[in-house]
């Protein structure tokens, strides 16, 4: 995947029964003991701590061994973990209160200290990590961040159990985007913030409260983990975990013999894997989608906002013809095994505050409906060549730009301008070849005048808020799309009802549907669709269930089954 | 009894002024590498598969229909309508065969012509003239030969990437020139030694035309040799790193663009016929061509005897 | 020096009718075709001709060294201690050679091996063939680097061969085919690449070494001087066959065939002034292109008639102890005009 | 043909010739030292007669005949050609001058490349000065051939189609096609069988007379030279220890490693019996000469001076010059 | 021979700096860096980029930058793996262990099978076994790395599963036992074959016709002359001289199999600098494709030094001044 690449923060299992129910389940009582092997595709890189980790690589690893204070449900909302929360009246002040008795694997008991630990850390000058936009709503941390204050004002330890944060300005989502990942702090005592990353505290001997605690690092190749006994759910029936980096190209070799118990499949080897008759399957709509973005204008860097003055696709018929040109899913059936869901609006199918598909246009693929808007904005071929000109009847090509990332890559691309030229729009492979990703967002970056139309993913967060990318504001805005009315309405689903006794979520949820309906109207991109994460185990592995973000719920109640 | 090249044999004392023509060496080892069973068939085959190729679009259908993208017939097995199958994209694989073999020869005979040019270039001029030209040529190839190929074309195809097969060509040639011309400069310099050279200097021939008259069709066989291995190494270096997806745009179909795909699993354990076809001429051609160049050798070698 | 000791005892290596074929697409040639003769005790046999007449292959095939993918003989008998050396088994001429005939070749500066000490050549030529242990072996083989003449020999046996000249490498070998005292030593032109100073050098040496060991030498050279100086008998070679054969002043005194004559009128000598050197028109009929019958010298044989062409002479005794292989001498076809002298 | 040389017509005359390979080597690879391969010679060749040169493998033949044609840099010392210092050429005037000598070299196999028609072979050295039609060239090409007895169609051939001899020969014509004054012939005859030798020898003579040739005949055989030559150099170590009619050269040798080298040739006559003078040890490294006459560690009749003082070439005789203290 | 590697070393100094000037360059000639691309609202924000690349530095003036990598390289520093975040000498220090074990086991693979078909080829010219020799070589010659590579993984670990495909070590071995060693081997024996026997084929070649013209040498006619046995004739005189420029080879060869192991080890997810290699150019991490360019060059040039001074050592013919 591209844009978004990194799975977003919040992927803490938590105890909901999956919704999910997958052929035959254990009939058998749970018996203890056994080791698992969860395989993943690339190799990790061993930042072995939430406040510091990267990717996926390693925020799969520590899913095994850390939790945080909350957790999130299968319907994307906050759910209490290890301590539960409360907000004052004005909803600026957050408490949260742990539950007495959770250990550290070091035998520590987990403290509000620890938890307060954290935000000093991330908020730290010499932090060197990404997460501070998760702790810069505290009141007072961009202060001590910027070293004018040596308190963060809004931060207040209770007692052992309850720590309370001031925020500065009340928002509906801060429990959604607040960091509640605890660091050890006596872990880490006498270790400089700028040093923490390298150090043996993160790297060999990480420290966390969850399940299984690490055994052995490999580094690069693979992590053991062992059964962690005071763990505060009670102790796990495995043995232990080993996180174990395979070559993507063997997963299913792997899986078959059973040398890998579970892992996330390759959408490729899907096929293959399907037919293996030794696995469960789980296949659960992921947090992400892809689109064609339409190249709108540029970012001027000065004013800090989009400027939207590429007149190629300012008309929004075109825009639809070429949605509606596009055999959506034929390319999800063709180049994805099917896997995943067209989508016409970005948020996620399991949110609640995604709009019913009947409320919004879902662009069929329909090619004579394409060329008939096209015909009707003044699009027809005037010089006879086959491929239509533009209103003022000058030659009318589009550039198509998607990345190299996967083997399929080449023919989706090939597909998607086949699918235009087949209404009559001359679309070309700018310059000719699929660019990396590296080169693929540099000139996103740059406003490379050449990028006119491409092909990206996002990944999708569990709150529905589209502000950083949606924003006329933002400088991720790829499409360089500045609509007055998104912005406003983006700006008031962050915002409390005037009405106070009116439902939060329900208020969000109208302007969301609202706002939803623009973008699926205006379609600044097309939404290609939302893929499915296939997650496949051994069936000897018993209890395992998934959700939109992991597979990794409840492993502590995970057992083999001999 | 047909001419012998032994030295003592062959002489023909023609009394009556009938012209006989001689057999120059080129002509000797023509006729060595005709009879040689191995280097013909290889030839034969090389000439084939370069010739179906360069004609692709006289064959089958042109470029933009093979690139076509047909989601009803994916990954289909070999049948008479399609030769050697469909792809994963629903596309003929015998087609692709051909236009993949068009570019990945092009490529090959391309940059090997580049090197071969470049690397005789530069070790003729630093062999014949020697001292500071010499010294100064050769630090510069040792510089050229010091980087690590492999290492060196990933990074440069990853800043010059989709400025299409020209970039590549340029990359390559200019990274791999350096072998050739440490061997064309010791073979010019072991020939300089020959007393022919110092006889071409007395009856006062300019360095040039000892260079291009003298020295270098007496290294030209070896230079031919070379290139023709060489041509083996540049389908090699092509196939690797699109396998790697570092060489050619992978929107362009060459052997090793379509060799790429057998790194999903699926294709290589199910759908043999998408990556069987393109590994077996790639090793077909290169088993060609070192056929072709040991016969060449051979042929080239006054010593062998066929 | 030349003492003629033409000792009458019976021959140490006795060659009846030997040919040697190479095969040259898939037919076989005879290089040499029916040379007899023998080497008597402590005689030294000279062998001469042109390049390319067989001289070489005649040596190599007594030893066994013919080259073993074209190379065979094809007939005749090597007799040497009433074996048949042309029949014998690799590894039992392994135990002659080396031992009963050592043998010397043309090029010093390619004859050792590049990588082996000297001393560790030589002591392999010891350890083949007696019991000897290494440290004996190395004594000895410095021991027989000055018996040739080499100063320092405690030294060069720790060299290796590209830091002798040629002339020391040349004493090398033939302290190598000396090292087991041979019966017979075969010297495959030893000087033709040294220098008049060294082969003169050499050529004492040889000597020398032949009296003190009281060997047999067969000396093949193609420097007629070289044989005066050196042989007891002579023989003279032509496109693998003998053509004249008889004790060295008798040959150069009284040469009968005509090839020995224009040989011997083709070298400029020292003391006497020629306008003109004689030449023998045409070269050597290459193996593939050897008349089948006739004499093989017929076509540049200033003397030749018709008859040369279609009878082959055969070697035969002229006068006593000489023997020409020519039809001008062959008294079984007697012509007009002939100088029998 | 010597009769007719005029006394005073010299037409090549070398003084102190010196040319030394440089040997690199040290840490910077500076030049460390060097192979004095020619260290100071002089003669004089006069127009029409040969003079020989002798002398063992290494002690500078080739070099010398190379410097003379400039083939090679001379370190010091002046080549004077009729008159004119030819020392110092460069680029053209001397691509000019080489039309006036040629060579004639000693391996028939190596001297005449391989890939070249034997009619461009002994053409190109006109191409290379003068502007001829084809069929001029051709005929006159097949003229020289026939000249030095090779069939006019040889021309169509390439050099591997044909014996030493005929090579050598092919040599001979191509060193002619340009009517040159003077002929280097460096070993011709060295790779050769007698019989062929003899011929080629022969070869050379007629063509002296024909085209009144100046010879300066190289070759390590010196009944060779002696057959060749009016007078004959011996050369010792990059020396030119003797100088002399090869007569008196013969009959008289004057200096001790001549009188060695003549004594080792062994005489095709088994009754005559020589006292020979065999020469102890090798000839030393040209890199480090002995001190004084380089000779010395190896001559009979070694004096004290002999290990500190240079002899110079000196004529004792008329016409016999030699470089030894023996004749002070 | 000191003053030659001496002399060697020294020379290579202008060299490193020009190739260290033009691998810096080309590294920041690839679009992107470490950071393009980390789109993600919820994780990071444009001006955590902005303040990121302005504190390492990649928004100085290129010579600047350069100055600044030279300098740290100089005090042994190559600076920070940006993605796995750790000093890139520790990173390289981790993963270049596994390549020098798989680089060094080709090589025997290679040496050993080389030696054996070599020999046995070189002194049994145009015997059934030469010619099935020459086939596999000719095979060799022609399959290209990476083709054998997947066909070896789907044959031998995937059908057959003897070994397994991917990775340096199997599970829950302690370091230092001998099973560590004994999984090590068995992850690193699939690679090490394709990587060595396929490179088997140019010097098996090599030795039998070197043996083959060795033995129409004139001193192995002196050898028989002497009545040395044939074994000792093909042992010791003709392999002696046919081996030395292959064994001389070997420095040379470690370098480029070090620096050709990118497209095995990344087929094998074999955690070696090739694999770390290609992981870093397409993740931008400039720090450590600059150190293993400069890494591999420095290889390869001792690898040519080395090459020379075995030639030295093995050939007495050769004196290095
Ligand atoms: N290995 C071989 N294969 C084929 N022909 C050979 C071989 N060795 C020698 N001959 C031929 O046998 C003939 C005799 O060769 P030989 O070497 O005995 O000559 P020679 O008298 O020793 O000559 P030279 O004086 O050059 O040493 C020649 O015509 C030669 O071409
Ligand atoms: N290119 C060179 N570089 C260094 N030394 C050389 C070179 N050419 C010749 N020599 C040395 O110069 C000396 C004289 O060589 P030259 O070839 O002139 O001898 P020569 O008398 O012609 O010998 P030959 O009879 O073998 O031809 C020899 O010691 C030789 O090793
Ligand atoms: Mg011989
Ligand atoms: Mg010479």
């Amino acid at each position: 995947s591209g844009g978004a690449n990194e799975e977003p923060a919040e992927e803490k299992p938590e105890e909901t029964t999956g919704e999910e129910t997958t052929e035959e389940e254990a009939t058998d009582e749970p018996v203890a003991g056994g080791v698992a092997t969860y395989a993943f595709t690339q190799p990790f890189k061993g930042v072995l701590d939430f406040a510091f980790y990267e990717g996926q690589d390693d925020s799969l690893a520590l899913s095994f061994m850390s939790e945080a204070l909350l957790a999130t449900g299968d319907d994307l909302l906050p759910e209490a973990n290890v301590a539960t929360w409360e907000f004052n009246e004005d909803q600026t002040q957050l408490t949260f209160k742990i539950q007495p008795g959770v250990k550290w694997h070091d035998g520590d008991e987990l403290k509000a200290e620890d938890m307060e630990f954290a935000w000093y850390v991330i908020a730290d000058k010499d932090y060197p990590g990404t997460r501070f936009t998760n702790v810069s709503m505290i009141k007072g941390a961009q202060a001590y961040k910027d070293g004018t204050a040596d308190k963060i004002e809004g931060i207040t330890v209770v007692d052992d159990y309850t720590i309370t944060v001031t925020v500065e300005e009340a928002v509906v989502n801060l429990l959604d985007n607040i960091w509640t990942y605890p660091m050890h702090k006596d872990h880490y005592a006498g270790i400089a913030v700028a040093d923490m990353i390298d150090s043996p505290q993160v790297r060999q001997n990480p420290m966390g409260f969850g399940p299984f605690k690490v055994k052995n690092i490999v580094p690069g190749e693979m992590i053991e983990f062992e059964r962690f006994d005071d763990y505060w759910q009670g102790p796990a029936l495995l043995d232990g975990v080993v996180y174990k980096v395979i070559d993507p190209a063997l997963a299913s070799g792997l899986l078959e013999s059973g040398e890998v118990d579970i892992m996330e499949a390759p959408s490729d080897q899907y096929p293959d894997i399907k037919e293996l008759p030794n696995l469960n399957l789980f296949e659960e709509p992921s947090l992400g989608y892809s689109y064609i973005g339409f190249d709108f204008g540029r970012y001027d860097a000065e004013a800090g906002k989009v400027v939207s003055d590429n007149p190629k696709f300012q008309d929004k018929a075109l825009r639809h013809a070429m949605a509606h040109a596009l055999d959506r899913q034929g390319i999800l059936d063709g180049f994805s095994n099917g896997l995943g869901q067209l989508l016409n609006v970005p948020l996620p199918s399991v949110s609640w505050a995604k709009i019913p598909d009947d409320q919004i246009n879902s662009y069929e693929y329909d090619p004579a409906k394409a060329k008939e808007i096209l015909a009707e904005a003044g699009y027809v071929d005037k010089d006879g060549d086959g491929f239509v000109e533009d209103p003022k009847g000058e030659k009318f090509t589009v550039n198509f730009d998607a990345m190299s990332s996967t083997s399929t890559a080449e023919p989706r691309a090939q597909y998607i301008l086949q699918n235009w030229k087949d209404v009559g729009i001359d679309a070309r492979l700018n310059g000719g070849a699929l660019k990396d990703f590296n080169l693929f967002y540099d000139s996103i970056d740059a406003d490379d005048p050449t990028f006119e139309t491409f092909n990206g993913a996002w990944g999708l967060a569990t709150d529905p808020d589209p502000s950083g990318i949606w924003l006329s504001t933002d400088k991720w805005n790829m499409m360089r799309w500045a609509n007055e009315k998104s912005d406003e309405l983006i700006k008031a689903g962050v915002k409390f009802p005037e009405d106070t006794s009116k439902d939060v979520l329900e208020h969000r949820k109208e302007i969301y549907y609202e706002w939803q309906k623009l973008v699926n109207d205006e379609l600044p991109s097309i939404f290609m669709f939302q893929p499915l994460d296939v997650y496949a185990a051994n069936k000897r592995l018993q209890n395992v269930d998934a959700n939109a973000f992991t597979v990794q719920k409840d492993v502590h109640l995970w057992w083999i089954k001999e | 009894m047909e001419p012998v090249t032994n030295n003592e044999s062959s002489v023909v004392v023609n009394k009556q002024n009938t012209v006989t023509k001689g057999q120059s060496p080129w002509a000797i080892a023509r006729r060595k590498f005709v009879r040689n069973i191995p280097a013909m068939l290889g030839l034969v085959f090389l000439l084939f598969i370069t010739f179906v190729s360069m004609f692709a679009q006289y064959i089958t259908v042109p470029l933009e229909d093979v690139q076509k993208v047909n989601l009803s017939q994916m990954a289909k097995e070999p049948s008479s309508e399609f030769l050697f199958g469909t792809d994963k994209a629903g596309r003929d694989v015998f087609q692709r065969l051909l236009y993949g073999g068009k570019v990945s020869l092009t490529l090959a005979f391309t940059i090997t012509f580049c090197i071969s040019v470049i690397g005789t270039l530069v070790g003729a001029t630093a062999g014949f003239f020697g001292g500071r030209i010499d010294n100064i040529l050769m630090r510069f190839t040792d510089f050229i030969l010091t980087f690590p190929f492999l290492i060196f074309v990933i990074v440069l195809s990853s800043i010059f990437q989709g400025s299409g097969i020209m970039t590549l060509i340029v990359v390559i040639s200019l990274l791999s020139w350096g072998g050739l011309a440490r061997l064309v400069r010791s073979k010019i310099l072991a020939e300089k030694e020959n007393e022919y050279t110092l006889s071409a200097i007395s009856i006062g021939c300019s360095p040039f035309k000892v260079i291009t008259k003298h020295l270098l069709p007496n290294v030209m066989s070896t230079i031919i040799v070379q290139a023709t291995l060489l041509l083996a190494v540049m389908i090699v270096v092509e196939t690797g790193l699109s396998f790697l997806g570092f060489g050619v745009s992978s929107s362009t179909p060459t052997w090793g663009n379509m060799l790429q795909e057998a790194r999903s699993p699926d294709v290589l354990s199910k759908k043999w016929w998408i990556w069987i076809p393109p590994a077996a001429v790639i090793t077909l051609t290169i088993l060609s061509i070192n056929f072709v160049g040991e016969g060449l050798k051979d042929a080239f070698n006054p010593k062998s005897s066929r | 020096m030349t003492k003629l000791k033409h000792s009458n005892g019976a021959p140490v290596l006795e060659i009846k009718d030997l040919k040697t074929g190479f095969r040259i697409g898939g037919k076989y040639y005879n290089a040499v075709d029916g040379v007899s003769f023998s080497v008597k005790p402590k005689q030294v046999i000279g062998i001469v001709g042109e390049s390319g007449c067989g001289k070489s292959v005649m040596s190599l095939s007594i030893m066994g060294l013919l080259p073993k993918e074209n190379g065979k003989i094809v007939n005749g008998e090597i007799l040497f201690q009433e074996r048949d050396l042309a029949k014998l088994k690799d590894k039992e001429i392994n135990k002659v050679r080396g031992k009963d005939i050592g043998m010397i070749f043309q090029e010093p500066m390619t004859s050792l091996n590049p990588v082996f000490t000297i001393g560790f050549q030589i002591q392999e030529a010891l350890l083949n063939h007696t019991d000897l242990t290494k440290k004996e072996a190395r004594l000895k083989s410095i021991a027989l680097l000055k018996s040739v003449g080499i100063s320092r020999p405690e030294k060069i046996v720790d060299e290796y061969p590209h830091q002798l000249s040629g002339g020391m490498r040349q004493r090398v070998m033939i302290a190598i085919a000396i090292a087991c005292q041979p019966k017979i030593l075969i010297a495959d032109e030893p000087t033709t690449a040294l220098d008049v100073t060294v082969q003169a050098q050499i050529l004492e040496l040889l000597k020398e070494i032949q009296e003190v060991n009281d060997m047999s030498v067969l000396l093949i050279t193609h420097d007629l001087g070289v044989v005066a100086e050196m042989c007891d008998e002579v023989i003279v070679m032509y496109a693998g066959r003998i053509v004249e054969k008889t004790d060295v002043d008798t040959l150069f005194h009284d040469p009968k065939h005509p090839y020995t004559k224009l040989l011997m009128g083709a070298i400029p000598k020292m003391d006497e002034e020629v306008e003109e050197l004689s030449t023998i028109k045409g070269i050597v009929p290459s193996l593939i292109n050897m008349p089948e019958v006739g004499c093989r010298f017929a076509d540049r044989c200033p003397q030749a008639t018709a008859e040369c062409k279609t009878i082959t002479p055969q070697l035969a005794e002229v006068t006593p102890g000489h023997d020409v292989s020519c039809l001008l001498y062959d008294v079984s076809y007697p012509r007009e005009g002939v100088k029998v002298n | 043909m010597s009769q007719a040389v005029k006394e005073k017509d010299i037409l090549l005359e070398v003084k102190n010739l010196k040319t030394h390979y440089p040997i690199k080597g040290g840490f910077f690879r500076r030049q460390i030292g060097a192979v004095k391969a020619v260290d100071g010679i002089s003669f004089e060749i006069n127009k029409g007669e040969t003079l020989g040169l002798v002398g063992e493998s290494g002690c500078g033949k080739s070099t010398a005949g190379r410097t003379i044609l400039r083939l090679l840099e001379p370190t010091e010392g002046q080549i004077i050609f009729e008159g004119r210092d030819i020392t110092n050429l460069r680029g053209t005037s001397l691509r000019k001058i080489r039309q006036d000598f040629q060579m004639v070299f000693q391996d028939p196999y190596a001297s005449l490349n391989p890939t070249m028609m034997v009619g461009h072979l002994v053409s190109e050295p006109i191409r290379n000065y003068t502007k001829r039609s084809e069929k001029d060239l051709q005929e006159e090409v097949m003229e020289l051939l026939t000249k030095v007895g090779l069939p006019r169609d040889a021309y169509y051939k390439y050099p591997h189609e044909f014996s030493g001899g005929q090579r050598q020969r092919i040599g001979i014509a191509r060193a002619l096609a340009l009517r040159p004054k003077l002929i280097i012939a460096d070993e011709p005859v060295s790779a050769l069988d007698v019989s062929v030798q003899s011929q080629v020898l022969n070869l050379l003579k007629e063509l002296q007379d024909e085209f009144e040739l100046t010879f300066l005949f190289i070759a390590h055989d010196l009944s060779v030279v002696k057959h060749m030559s009016d007078r004959i150099g011996v050369m010792y170590l990059g020396g030119l220890v003797e100088l002399a009619d090869k007569g008196s050269l013969y009959s008289e040798p004057l200096h001790p490693y001549t009188q060695a080298l003549i004594s080792a040739i062994p005489e095709p006559d088994p009754r005559k019996k020589k006292d020979r003078i065999i020469l102890e040890g090798d000839v030393p490294s040209p890199i480090n000469p002995p001190s004084g006459c380089t000779f010395h560690p190896r001559c009979r009749h070694a004096m004290p001076e002999c290990q500190t003082v240079i002899p110079s070439l000196k004529e004792v005789k008329p016409g016999h010059r030699v470089a030894c203290h023996l004749y002070n | 021979m000191l003053i030659y590697t001496l002399r060697r070393l020294l020379g290579m100094i202008p060299l490193l700096f020009l190739i260290s000037v033009v691998c810096f360059s080309l590294a920041k000639l690839m679009p992107g860096d470490a950071l393009t691309g980390k789109v993600d609202p919820l994780n990071s924000s444009p001006e955590y980029i902005d303040e990121m690349r302005e504190k390492m530095g990649w928004n100085d003036p290129i010579h600047e930058q350069y100055l600044s990598w030279v300098g740290g390289i100089l005090q042994g520093n190559f600076g920070d793996s940006f993605n796995h975040k750790m000093p890139v000498m520790e990173l390289i220090g981790s993963r270049l262990p596994n390549t020098i074990f798989l680089a060094l086991f080709a090589l025997l693979i290679t040496y050993v099978l080389a030696f054996v078909m070599g020999r046995y080829a070189g002194r049994h010219p145009y015997s059934i076994g030469d010619y099935a020799i020459s086939f596999y070589n000719y095979l060799g010659l022609a399959i290209p790395s990476f083709v054998a590579a997947l066909v070896a993984i789907w044959i031998f670990s995937f059908q057959l599963g003897w070994v397994p495909a991917t990775g340096s070590i199997g599970i829950g071995v302690e370091p230092g036992t001998l099973d560590f060693y004994l999984s090590k081997l068995k992850h690193t024996l699939l690679p090490a074959i394709v990587l060595g026997a396929f490179a088997t084929a140019s010097y098996t070649q090599f030795l039998r016709n070197d043996m083959i013209e060795s033995s129409r040498k004139d001193y192995v006619r002196t050898a028989r002359a002497k009545g040395t046995k044939e074994g000792t004739i093909f042992n010791k005189h003709i392999l002696r001289n046919s081996l030395i420029p292959i064994v001389t080879l070997i420095g040379f060869d470690f370098a480029s199999l070090v620096g050709g192991a990118v497209i095995t080890e990344t087929i094998f997810t074999y955690p070696g600098i090739g694999y770390l290699f290609v992981e870093s150019i397409t993740a931008r991490d400039y720090s450590v494709v600059l150190a293993i360019t400069l890494m591999l060059t420095i290889f390869t040039l001792i690898g040519n030094l080395l090459a020379d001074i075995l030639l030295g050592l093995v050939d007495p013919r050769i004196r290095l001044e």
